[in-house]
C-alpha cells in the first residue's frame, strides 16, 4: 500500500511508547536509556513535521478517514513542543521531588503515557469522521488521567485526579451524547456527508448536539463554567503534568473545536457565533477574576490558563484560515511562554515551596531567573515586544476580522486585569526583599540552557514572521 | 544614508542593551561609561538629523509619504500574518519630539549616575523605555506604533518598584494599570481602524487618504481620543500621575513626564485627529469641558501640596491641559501651540524633575515645609529650580511663553461658547500657577535655612551640564520661536487640511 | 417502538445517570451512574442506526468502541480511587477537600 | 528720517550683556569688576541714548513716530505677527532717556550701598537686566512686544525686591508683588487676545487708528455674553488698561508697592518711583488714541487715578517708615499721571492737555522722585533704620544730601521754578479744562497735603536734635559714590520742568497725535497761583508742626493719645490684613481645599471603589472553588442548562 512519506511522523510517534516502555524490560529502573530514547525520539519526530512542505490551505487526503493538512501539521508541531518541553520539565521530578513532594518514579511509562497523548492530538487533528475524532480525544484524555495521579505517595495528586476523572467521564458522557445526536442529525459520521446535511438545514437535533459538544469539549478547554476542575487538578497534580496538562490538552481541545467549527459546522458559524463570543467572554472574564488574589503558584497559573483559554475562543469568531493561523500562532507562543514559567517554577519548587512569598527577592539572588520570569509573565500578560502580545494580537485581529468589535474590546480591557496579577507576581519576584529563611536557589546547566532557550524563543518569536512555511520544508523526502 | 541613520536612532539603544548585558553587573563605572555614551551618541544623532531635516526642507520630503511630507521614510511588509509593516518617517513634530526625547534619556542616564539598587539592570529598562519611545515617535505604522507604545509598560513598573521611593509598589501599579487602560482602548478601535477602512492597511499615510465611515468614527473617536488622554492625563484619568510621578525615580519621572505623557498627546493629534477629523469636528468641543479641571483646578490642587513630585506633577497635568485646549481648538495657531507646548513642557518638566532629583539626594526629603533658605547652600540647583519656575508659568524668554501664547490665541479662534469660556478661565490661571510655584520656590529655597542643611554641597559637573543642556532648549526656543514655528507649521500643515476638509 | 420513544429512554436513562451523580456521595456510586449516563448515549446511536441513519453500521460500530473506551477510562477511574482509598481510607466524596481556595 | 540703528541697538545691548556677564562670570568673580563693567556698560546706553534723542528732536522729522528696527518673532497668520522692535517718538524717547539715565546714576549709586555685600554681583546683573527689559518695553512697537518685556520687568522686579531672600518679609513682599501685578497682567493677556482677535494686529499704529463704528456690525461670542465686536474691543481696552493699573499699583491693588520697599533701597528708586511703576501710565498713554475710542476706558481710568492720588497722600501723611512714605507719594503722584490722562475726555471730544501733563509729570518725577529715594536710602544707610523716630538733625552731618533733599522736597511739592510745579501745574490744569471740577478740586487738595507729609518727612529728617546715637556720635558722613548721583539728580528735579517745559509744548501738542475730536481750551491763568497757594499753606502747617521752635516733635510721634481716625489711617485702612484674608480664607483655603477634595476624596474614591468591586467579584470566583466534587459535578449540568437558555442558539 501506498505511503506518502508525511505520515512517518505519525506513525513512528504510534510505535514510539511501544520502544520506550519495551525498554525498561532490558534496563533498570535507573537507567537514563528511555530517557534517551525518548528526548532523541521526540526530537526526531519534531525534525521529521518540519520537513513537511505547506500547502497554504489546501488540505490533502489519505487513508479515508486520516487526513493532514497545514493545520494539522502545525498543530502537530505545537504538540510535539509541548510534549519535549514537558518531558525535559518532568526530568527533574523524577531526580528528585518538587513543591514539598517526593520523587516521582517510572520515567519510561511517564513518557509513554504522554506520547500517547501527544498522539491523541495527532489523531484529533487528522480525524475526518466523528468516531476518529472521539477516540481522538479519549487518547489524549486518558493517558492525563493516569499522569494526574502519577506521584502515588502525594494524596493531593490522587485527590486531583479523582476530581479529574470523575469529572472528565461526565464530560465524556456529555460529548458523546452530542455526538450521538450529531450521528443522528446527519445519518453519517462522516464530516463531508455531516458538512452537508448542515449545510442543507438545521433542526433542534443539531442544535443539542453542538449544545453537549460544547459543553463537553467545554470541559477540558476549562470554559465558563466547566472550568472548576482546573484549579483544583492544575494544583494537586505533579508540576510538570500540570504543564503538560495545560498545554497539550488545551491544544487537543481547541483543536477538536477548530476541527469541528471550520469543519461540519462551518455552515453555521454564524449563527454559533454569539454563543462563542459568550463563552470566550464568561471565561476570559471569570478566569482573570479568580487569578486576582491568588498566592500559589500552580493555581494561579491554573486561572491564568483559563483565562487564556478564553482569549484562544475568540479566535474561533474568525473566517477559517485566519482563525487557525491565529490559534496555531498563539498556541506556539503560550506554550513557550507557560512552559519557561513552569521551568523556574520548577526550580523555585525544588528548593522552597510553589508559592509567591518563596519568589521573595529572587532579583537580588538570581537576576537571570527574575528576567526570565517577568519575560514570561509579561508574554503572558501580553506586553509588547513579547510574543504574547501578538498572540494576543493575532487573536483579536482573528475575531474583529468578522466585525465582532465588542468582544474584542471586553477581552483587551480584561488585558489591564490581567497585567495587575502577573504584576502582583513580578512584584514579589523584583520588589520584595529576600527574608533568609528561605533556601537558596540552584540551577543546574541543562534548566539553564532550556530557560535561556525558552526566554530567547519568547522574545523572538513575536517580531519575527514565522509559520509562513516549514524550516525544512524545502527538502523533501 | 539619512534614513539608515535615522533607524539608528532606535536600534542603539538595544544594541547597548546587548552589549552590556554580558558584562558583570559589578563593573558599574563601566556599564555607566557605555550607557551614557550611547546616550550622547543618539543625542548628536538625532540632532544631525534634525539639522538635516531642517536644511534639507519640505521641498525634499518623499513623494511616496504624500499627503504626509515626510523625510526619512521607509515601509517594509514585516508581519505578513496581518500585514504588518515596518513603516518609519519624520517631519518637524517627530523630530523635535525624538529631539526633546533624546535630551531626556541623555538627561536621565546622567541624573540616576548613583541611583540604589541593580545599576545594571536599571540602565538596561532605561535604554528599552527610550526604544520604546523612539519607536513611537518614528512609526508610520500603526502595529508598529502600538507596539512601541505598548513596550514602555514593560519598563515603568519594575523602575518605578524597584527604585522608587515612597509607595512604589502603588504608585507603580497605578501608572501601568492606568496606560495599560488608556492603550488597551486604542487597541479596540485600532482593529476597527483597520477594518473599517475597508482599505486593510495600518499604514498612517494610506489611512489618511480615505474618509473612515462616519458611524465608526462617531464611537472610536472617543474611545481612542480618551485612550491617548489617559497618557496625557486628561482630566477623568489623570490620576495615576501624580502617584506614579512621585514614586518613581528622577531619571523616570523626567521620561514619564517629559516624553511618556506627550506620547498621548501626539497620538491624539497624529492618530486620532489626523484619521478622524470628522468625529473630531463633533466631540472636541465637549471634550473641552474636561479641561477645566486640568487648567484651573489643577494649579490649586498644586497649591494645597507639600511634597515637590506632587506640585509638579499637578503643574504637568495642567500645562497638558493647554495642550489639549490647543488640539481643541483645531485652528493652525491652536494646533502649533500645542505642538510647541508637547516640546516645550517636555524640556520644563524634564528640567523641574532633574533638581528636584538633586536636591531630594541631598536634603532627602521633598516636603517643602521642612526645608527652607537651600537657596544660600545649592545656588546652582535653585537657580535652575527657580528658572524652571519661571519657564513653567510662561515667563517671555522661556518656550512656556511661547507655546501658551500660541495656544490661547489659537483657541480663541475657535468659535464655541464652551471653547471661549474655557480659553478665558485658562488665561485667567496663569496667576494660580504663578502663585503656587512662586509659594513653593519660596518655602524651598528663601527664608531661614534649617541647620541640618550646613552641610550641602552644590551640583557637580555632572548635574550641572543636564541643567544647564536643558535651560539652553528652553532659552532656545523661548528666543527664537520663529524657525521651529515655522517647521512645525509645515508638519501641522497636512493634518490641518484634512480636519479643515472635513464637513 | 419508535425513534421517539428510544431517545426519550435515552434521555431519561441520562437523567438517571445525573440524578445519581448529585445525589450519591460513594464514589464508585457516582462511577456507575456516569457509566448510565455513557449507555444513555450509547442508545442514541443505536437507535439511530436502527431507525433513520443512511449509514447504519456507523452507528452500532461507534457504539462498540465507545463500550471499550468506556471500559478502560473505568479501569484508570478504578485504579486512581484505589490509590487514593489508601490515603483517605474511605470512598467518600465529602473527604475530597483538601485542595480548594 | 534718522539712521542711527546701529547705535540705537547699543542702548539694548549693553544692559542685556551686562546681566550675562555680570550673571554668569564676573558675578562670581569679583565684585568690583561687577560693578565697573555694569556703570560702564549702563553709562554707555546712556550715551547711546542720548545721540539718538538729540538726534532725534533736532531733526525736521520729529515730532512724528519712527519705527528703527523690527524683526518678526513669531508668526500667527500673513500679516498677523508678533514683532520686536524700537518705536520711536517724543514718548518713547523721553522714556530712553530717562530709564538709561537713571539706571545709570542708580548703578553708580549702587556701587556705595552694595559695597561688602556678598552678593552685589548678582544685584548688579539684576539691576541691568531690569533696565534692559524697562527698555525693551519703552521701545515696544506692538503690545504683544509689550506684554513680553512687562512680564520681564516684573520678574526683575520680584528678583530684586527678594534680593535678600534669607530676609522673609523681603521674600514675601516680593512674592505679593509679583503675583498682585501677574493678577493684573492675566486680564492684561487677555485683552491682548481680544483685541488682536477683533483687530488681527499687534500693531500699536493698527489699534491707535482704529474707529469702533467698523465693528459695530458683527458679533463676538465671549464665552459669557454674545457682543458686538465694537463692546469687545471696548471690554478688551478695560483688560489691557487693567494690566497698567496692577503695574501702577493703582488703588484696590496697590498694596504690594508700599511692601516693595523691603527690597534694596536702589531698586526702590529705579523700580519702584522712577520707571517700573510708570508702565502702567506709559502704557495708558502710548495706547491713548486707541482707550479715548472706546470711552469708557477714560471715566474708569480717571476715576481710579483721582482716588488713588487722595487716598495715598492721605495715608502718606501718617506713616513713619521714610521709604513707605516715599512709596506712598509714589502711589500719590502715579495718581495724578493717571487721571491726567483720563481727564481727558469732556463727552465724546477729547483735548490732550492732561496726555501732555501726564508725560511731562511722568519725566519730571522721575528725576526728584528717584533723587528722594536715593536720599532716604544714604539716610538709612548712615543711621541703619528706615524710622523717621530715630533720625532728625542729619542737616549738619550730611549737606549736600540735605540741600538736595530740600530741592527735590520743594519740586515735588509744586513750589516754582521747581521742575515739579510745571509738570502738575498742567495736570490741575487739565482736570479743569476737562470740566472733572471734583477731581480738580481733589488734586489741588492732594497738592496740598503731598507739601505737608514731605515736608514733615524733610524737618523730621534733616531738622530738630537728633534721636539716634549714632548720628550724635556722629559715625555719618556722606560716601562719595552715593552722594554723588543725589547730587547730579538734584539738577534736572531743579532745573528740568523749565527748561524740557518748551520741548513738551512743543513736541507733545495735541495736534502731532491723533485722537477723535479735539478741542481748543483757553488756559485758565489764576490756576498756577492757586495750587502754589495752597502748597505753601501746607508747608507753614508742616513747619509749625515739626521745625518751628516750639514744636514739640516728641508729642507729635508719641504713639500714645491717637484718635482712632489716625490709627485707620496709619494701618493703610488695613487693606494688607483684608488682603491676607481674601488669599488665605478665599484662595487657599477655599478654592484650593475643594479642588483638593474633589481630588482626593470623590476621584480616588470611585477609583478604590472600582477596585473594591473587582476584588469582590475575585473572591466571589474563588469562593466557587470550594473544593467539593458534587458542586463542581453540579457546575457542569448548570453549564449545560444556562448556555441552553443564554447561549443564543436558536432552538
Amino acid at each position: 500500500m501506498y505511503l506518502p512519506n508525511f505520515i512517518f511522523p505519525d506513525l513512528l510517534l504510534l510505535l514510539f511508547p511501544f520502544i520506550v516502555i519495551g525498554s525498561r524490560l532490558f534496563c533498570t529502573d535507573r537507567s537514563k536509556a528511555p530517557w534517551r530514547i525518548a528526548n532523541i525520539g521526540f526530537i526526531l519526530i519534531f525534525v521529521l513535521l518540519n520537513f513537511i512542505p505547506l500547502a497554504s490551505g489546501t488540505g490533502r487526503f489519505f487513508i479515508s478517514n486520516w487526513h493532514i493538512d497545514d493545520f494539522g501539521v502545525l498543530m502537530r508541531e505545537v504538540l510535539m513542543v509541548s510534549a519535549i518541553l514537558g518531558i525535559w520539565l518532568a526530568k527533574d521530578y523524577f531526580e528528585h521531588g518538587g513543591g514539598g513532594k517526593p520523587a516521582m518514579h517510572q520515567i519510561a511509562e511517564f513518557i509513554g503515557a504522554i506520547a500517547f497523548a501527544t498522539f491523541g492530538g495527532f489523531t484529533v487533528v487528522s480525524a475526518c469522521d466523528l468516531l476518529t475524532f472521539f477516540l481522538g480525544l479519549e487518547i489524549a484524555t486518558i493517558p492525563m488521567y493516569a499522569l494526574a495521579a502519577w506521584n502515588k505517595q502525594d494524596q493531593y495528586g490522587s485527590e486531583a485526579a479523582t476530581k479529574y476523572i470523575l469529572m472528565g467521564s461526565v464530560a465524556t458522557a456529555f460529548e458523546l451524547f452530542g455526538f450521538s445526536y450529531l450521528y443522528g442529525f446527519a445519518g453519517s459520521i462522516h464530516f463531508d456527508t455531516i458538512y452537508s446535511a448542515v449545510a442543507n438545514g438545521t433542526s433542534p437535533l443539531l442544535w443539542i448536539a453542538v449544545l453537549f459538544l460544547f459543553a463537553g469539549i467545554g470541559f477540558k478547554l476549562t470554559l465558563f463554567p466547566f472550568y472548576t476542575w482546573a484549579p483544583d487538578v492544575y494544583e494537586g497534580a505533579p508540576t510538570p503534568v500540570t504543564a503538560v496538562l495545560s498545554v497539550t490538552s488545551k491544544a487537543t481541545a481547541i483543536a477538536f473545536l477548530v476541527v469541528l467549527v471550520f469543519g461540519p459546522l462551518a455552515p453555521i458559524q454564524e449563527q454559533v457565533a454569539p454563543f462563542i463570543a459568550l463563552l470566550a467572554g464568561t471565561t476570559l472574564f471569570v478566569g482573570n477574576l479568580g487569578a486576582l488574589k491568588q498566592s500559589r503558584l500552580r493555581r494561579f497559573m491554573a486561572y491564568s490558563s483559563i483565562a487564556q483559554a478564553g482569549y484562544i475562543m475568540i479566535a474561533l469568531l474568525g473566517p477559517a484560515t485566519i482563525a487557525k493561523t491565529a490559534i496555531i500562532y498563539y498556541l506556539f507562543v503560550y506554550a513557550v511562554s507557560n512552559y519557561l514559567a513552569f521551568f523556574v517554577f520548577g526550580i523555585i519548587g525544588h528548593h522552597r515551596e510553589e508559592t509567591f512569598d518563596s519568589l521573595r527577592g529572587l532579583s537580588k539572588q538570581k537576576p537571570s531567573l527574575a528576567i526570565a520570569l517577568a519575560v514570561a509573565m509579561f508574554s503572558l500578560a501580553g506586553i509588547p515586544p513579547l510574543a504574547g502580545f501578538f498572540g494576543k494580537f493575532h487573536l483579536f485581529f482573528s475575531g474583529a476580522s468578522t466585525g465582532h468589535y465588542g468582544i474584542v474590546a471586553f477581552a483587551v480591557l480584561n488585558n489591564v486585569l490581567a497585567l495587575f496579577y502577573y504584576l502582583q507576581l513580578i512584584k514579589s519576584a523584583w520588589i520584595d526583599d529576600a527574608d533568609d529563611h528561605l533556601n537558596p536557589l540552584r540551577m543546574t546547566k541543562r534548566q539553564r540552557n532550556v530557560i535561556i532557550l525558552l526566554t530567547v524563543a519568547v522574545i523572538a518569536l513575536g517580531v519575527i514572521p514565522f509559520l509562513s512555511d516549514n524550516i525544512f520544508a524545502g527538502f523533501t523526502f | 544614508m539619512d534614513t539608515l541613520l535615522f533607524n539608528l536612532i532606535w536600534v542603539i539603544p538595544l544594541i547597548t542593551v546587548l552589549v552590556c548585558a554580558p558584562i558583570d553587573g559589578k563593573r558599574q563605572s563601566l556599564l555607566k561609561t557605555i550607557h551614557a555614551a550611547s546616550g550622547t551618541l543618539v543625542l548628536l544623532l538625532v540632532g544631525f538629523l534634525t539639522y538635516r531635516l531642517y536644511s534639507l526642507g519640505i521641498e525634499n520630503a518623499a513623494k511616496e509619504s504624500a499627503p504626509l511630507l515626510l523625510h526619512y521614510y521607509m515601509d517594509i511588509p514585516w508581519l505578513h500574518m496581518f500585514n504588518a509593516h515596518y513603516a518609519v518617517g519624520a517631519d518637524g513634530l517627530n523630530m523635535f519630539l525624538l529631539f526633546l526625547t533624546a535630551v531626556i534619556v541623555w538627561g536621565g542616564i546622567l541624573v540616576s549616575w548613583n541611583i540604589k539598587g541593580n545599576q545594571k539592570v536599571f540602565f538596561a529598562l532605561i535604554q528599552l523605555l527610550a526604544t520604546s519611545v523612539y519607536g513611537v515617535f518614528m512609526s508610520m505604522d500603526l502595529v508598529l506604533f502600538f507596539v512601541f507604545y505598548e513596550m514602555e509598560a514593560l519598563c515603568m513598573y519594575l523602575m518605578i518598584a524597584g527604585y522608587g521611593s515612597g509607595r512604589k509598589d502603588y504608585g507603580g501599579k497605578k501608572l501601568t494599570l492606568t496606560l495599560a487602560f488608556g492603550s488597551s482602548m486604542i487597541l479596540a478601535t485600532l482593529f476597527g481602524l483597520y477594518f473599517e477602512s475597508g482599505i486593510n492597511s495600518w499604514s498612517l499615510v494610506e489611512l489618511s487618504k480615505i474618509t473612515l465611515p462616519m458611524d465608526f468614527q462617531m464611537w472610536a473617536f472617543p474611545l481612542m481620543f480618551m485612550g491617548f488622554a489617559v497618557s496625557s492625563s486628561l482630566f477623568p484619568f489623570h490620576f495615576w500621575s501624580p502617584d506614579g510621578h512621585s514614586a518613581a525615580p528622577t531619571a523616570v519621572s523626567m521620561l514619564a513626564a517629559g516624553v511618556m505623557m506627550k506620547m498621548g498627546a501626539y497620538g491624539c493629534l497624529r492618530v486620532a485627529m489626523f484619521l478622524m477629523p470628522e468625529a473630531a469636528k463633533i466631540w472636541l468641543p465637549y471634550v473641552v469641558a474636561l479641561l477645566i479641571f486640568n487648567v484651573v483646578l489643577g494649579p490649586f490642587i498644586a497649591l494645597r501640596h507639600k511634597d515637590l513630585k506632587y506640585i509638579t506633577a499637578y503643574s504637568s497635568i495642567s500645562h497638558l491641559g493647554l495642550i489639549f485646549l490647543g488640539l481643541a481648538a483645531m485652528t493652525p495657531v491652536g494646533l502649533r501651540g500645542a505642538s510647541l507646548q508637547m516640546i516645550s513642557h517636555g524640556f520644563l518638566t524634564g528640567l523641574f524633575f532633574a533638581t528636584i532629583g538633586m536636591i531630594y539626594e541631598r536634603t532627602h526629603t521633598r516636603d517643602i515645609t521642612e526645608m527652607g533658605g537651600i537657596m544660600r547652600k545649592l545656588p546652582f540647583l535653585g537657580v535652575g529650580f527657580v528658572i524652571a519656575g519661571f519657564a513653567g508659568l510662561g515667563l517671555p524668554g522661556f518656550s512656556g511663553f511661547i507655546a501658551e501664547s500660541n495656544i490661547f490665541i489659537g483657541a480663541f479662534q475657535q468659535e464655541s461658547t464652551l471653547t471661549r469660556i474655557v480659553t478665558v478661565l485658562a488665561i485667567l490661571s496663569i496667576t494660580t500657577t504663578a502663585v503656587y510655584i512662586l509659594q513653593t520656590a519660596n518655602r524651598m529655597l528663601h527664608g531661614n535655612m534649617p541647620a541640618k542643611y550646613e552641610t550641602l554641597t552644590d551640583a557637580c559637573f555632572r548635574e550641572k551640564l543636564v541643567v544647564v543642556v536643558l535651560v539652553l532648549c528652553l532659552l532656545l526656543i523661548g528666543v527664537f520661536p520663529g524657525w521651529i514655528a515655522d517647521m512645525l507649521d509645515q508638519s501641522i500643515a497636512p493634518i490641518f487640511a484634512k480636519i479643515n476638509s472635513a464637513l | 417502538m419508535t425513534l421517539m420513544n428510544c431517545l426519550i429512554l435515552a434521555f431519561l436513562l441520562f437523567g438517571i445517570g445525573v440524578w445519581g451523580l448529585m445525589r450519591r456521595r460513594h464514589l464508585i456510586g457516582m462511577l456507575i451512574s456516569i457509566e448510565l449516563m455513557l449507555n444513555a448515549a450509547n442508545i442514541n446511536f443505536i437507535s439511530f442506526a436502527y431507525f433513520s441513519a443512511s449509514d447504519s453500521t456507523a452507528g452500532a460500530l461507534f457504539s462498540i468502541f465507545v463500550i471499550a473506551v468506556t471500559a478502560c477510562e473505568m479501569a484508570i477511574a478504578l485504579a486512581i480511587i484505589v490509590s487514593m482509598y489508601r490515603r483517605y481510607k474511605s470512598l467518600d466524596v465529602e473527604q475530597l477537600r483538601d485542595l480548594h481556595d | 528720517m534718522i539712521n542711527d540703528v546701529s547705535i540705537s541697538y547699543l542702548i539694548f545691548l549693553m544692559p542685556l550683556l551686562v546681566f550675562a556677564v555680570n550673571g554668569l562670570f564676573l558675578g562670581r568673580k569679583s565684585d568690583k569688576a561687577a560693578a565697573a563693567f555694569a556703570v560702564i556698560g549702563n553709562g554707555i546706553a546712556m550715551v547711546s541714548a542720548l545721540i539718538v534723542a538729540v538726534h532725534y528732536f533736532s531733526s525736521s522729522f520729529a515730532p512724528q513716530k519712527a519705527i528703527l528696527f523690527n524683526f518678526p518673532f513669531l508668526e500667527f497668520a500673513d500679516n498677523f505677527v508678533a514683532r520686536i522692535g524700537l518705536l520711536i517718538d517724543p514718548l518713547s524717547m523721553m522714556m530712553l532717556v530717562v530709564v538709561t539715565v537713571i539706571s545709570f546714576l542708580v548703578n553708580i549709586y549702587s556701587v556705595g550701598y552694595m559695597k561688602g555685600d556678598r552678593s552685589a554681583g548678582r544685584f548688579f546683573s539684576l539691576l541691568s537686566l531690569f533696565s534692559f527689559s524697562m527698555l525693551g518695553l519703552v521701545a515696544a512697537t506692538n503690545i504683544f512686544q509689550m506684554f513680553i518685556f512687562w512680564e520681564l520687568v516684573g520678574v526683575s522686579s520680584y528678583l530684586l525686591i527678594g534680593f535678600w531672600y534669607h530676609k522673609p518679609s523681603a521674600v514675601s513682599a516680593s512674592k505679593q508683588a509679583f503675583i498682585l501685578t501677574r493678577f493684573a497682567d492675566s486680564f492684561f493677556l487677555l485683552g491682548i487676545v481680544i483685541v488682536s482677535y477683533v483687530v488681527q494686529s499687534f500693531d500699536f499704529f493698527t489699534l491707535n487708528g482704529l474707529t469702533l463704528s467698523a465693528f459695530k456690525k458683527e458679533t463676538i461670542d465671549l464665552g459669557l455674553m454674545v457682543v458686538s465686536k465694537a463692546e469687545a474691543l471696548i471690554i478688551g481696552s478695560i483688560l489691557i488698561f487693567t494690566g497698567g493699573w496692577g503695574k501702577s499699583a493703582m488703588f484696590p491693588m496697590h498694596i504690594w508697592l508700599p511692601n516693595a520697599m523691603e527690597g534694596p533701597t536702589p531698586v526702590s528708586s529705579i523700580i519702584h518711583s522712577a520707571t517700573m511703576v510708570v508702565a502702567g501710565v506709559y502704557l495708558a498713554a502710548r495706547l491713548f488714541p486707541f482707550f479715548a475710542a472706546c470711552g469708557e476706558t477714560l471715566d474708569i481710568i480717571l476715576v481710579v487715578g483721582a482716588f488713588t492720588m487722595v487716598f495715598a497722600a492721605v495715608i502718606a501723611c501718617t506713616q513713619k517708615d521714610i521709604k513707605r512714605i516715599l512709596a506712598y507719594s509714589t502711589l500719590s503722584q502715579l495718581g495724578y499721571m493717571m487721571f491726567a490722562l483720563g481727564a481727558c475726555k469732556i463727552g465724546d471730544a477729547v483735548i490732550t492737555t492732561g496726555w501732555t501733563a501726564s508725560t511731562f509729570h511722568i519725566f519730571t518725577h522721575a528725576f526728584f522722585k528717584c533723587a528722594l529715594f536715593l536720599i532716604a536710602g544714604s539716610l538709612i544707610h548712615q543711621v541703619h533704620t528706615n524710622d523717621l523716630d530715630a533720625m532728625g538733625g542729619l542737616r549738619k552731618k550730611m549737606p549736600l544730601t540735605y540741600w538736595s533733599a530740600l530741592i527735590c522736597v520743594l519740586a515735588i511739592s509744586g513750589i516754582p521754578p521747581f521742575s515739579g510745579f510745571f509738570s502738575k501745574d498742567e495736570i490741575i490744569l487739565a482736570a479743569f479744562q476737562g470740566h472733572h471740577y471734583i477731581v480738580f478740586g481733589l488734586a489741588l487738595l492732594t497738592s496740598g497735603l503731598t507739601t505737608f507729609y514731605m515736608f514733615r518727612l524733610f524737618f523730621l529728617a534733616f531738622h530738630g536734635a537728633p534721636r539716634c546715637k549714632s548720628v550724635e556720635q556722629g559715625h555719618v558722613h556722606e560716601d562719595f559714590f552715593m552722594t554723588l548721583p543725589i547730587v547730579i539728580l538734584a539738577v534736572p528735579a531743579l532745573l528740568s520742568g523749565l527748561l524740557s517745559k518748551g520741548i513738551f509744548e512743543h513736541y507733545f501738542v495735541p495736534g502731532k497725535l491723533r485722537v477723535p475730536q479735539l478741542v481748543h481750551l483757553a488756559h485758565a491763568e489764576w490756576i498756577p497761583y492757586v495750587a502754589v497757594a495752597v502748597a505753601v499753606v501746607a508747608l507753614l502747617i508742616a513747619w509749625f508742626f515739626y521745625a518751628s521752635p516750639k514744636a514739640k516733635v516728641e508729642r507729635v510721634l508719641d504713639e500714645s493719645n491717637r484718635s482712632s481716625l489716625y490709627k485707620v489711617v496709619y494701618h493703610k485702612f488695613y487693606f494688607d490684613e483684608m488682603y491676607y484674608a481674601v488669599v488665605r480664607q478665599f484662595v487657599i483655603g477655599g478654592i484650593a481645599r475643594v479642588a483638593r477634595f474633589i481630588q482626593d476624596y470623590i476621584i480616588e474614591g470611585i477609583l478604590a471603589f472600582c477596585v473594591w468591586f473587582v476584588h469582590k467579584l475575585g473572591d466571589l470566583v474563588r469562593y466557587a472553588q470550594g473544593g467539593n466534587l458534587t458542586f463542581y459535578l453540579g457546575t457542569l449540568l448548570v453549564g449545560v442548562l444556562l448556555w441552553r437558555f443564554l447561549g443564543q442558539l436558536p432552538f
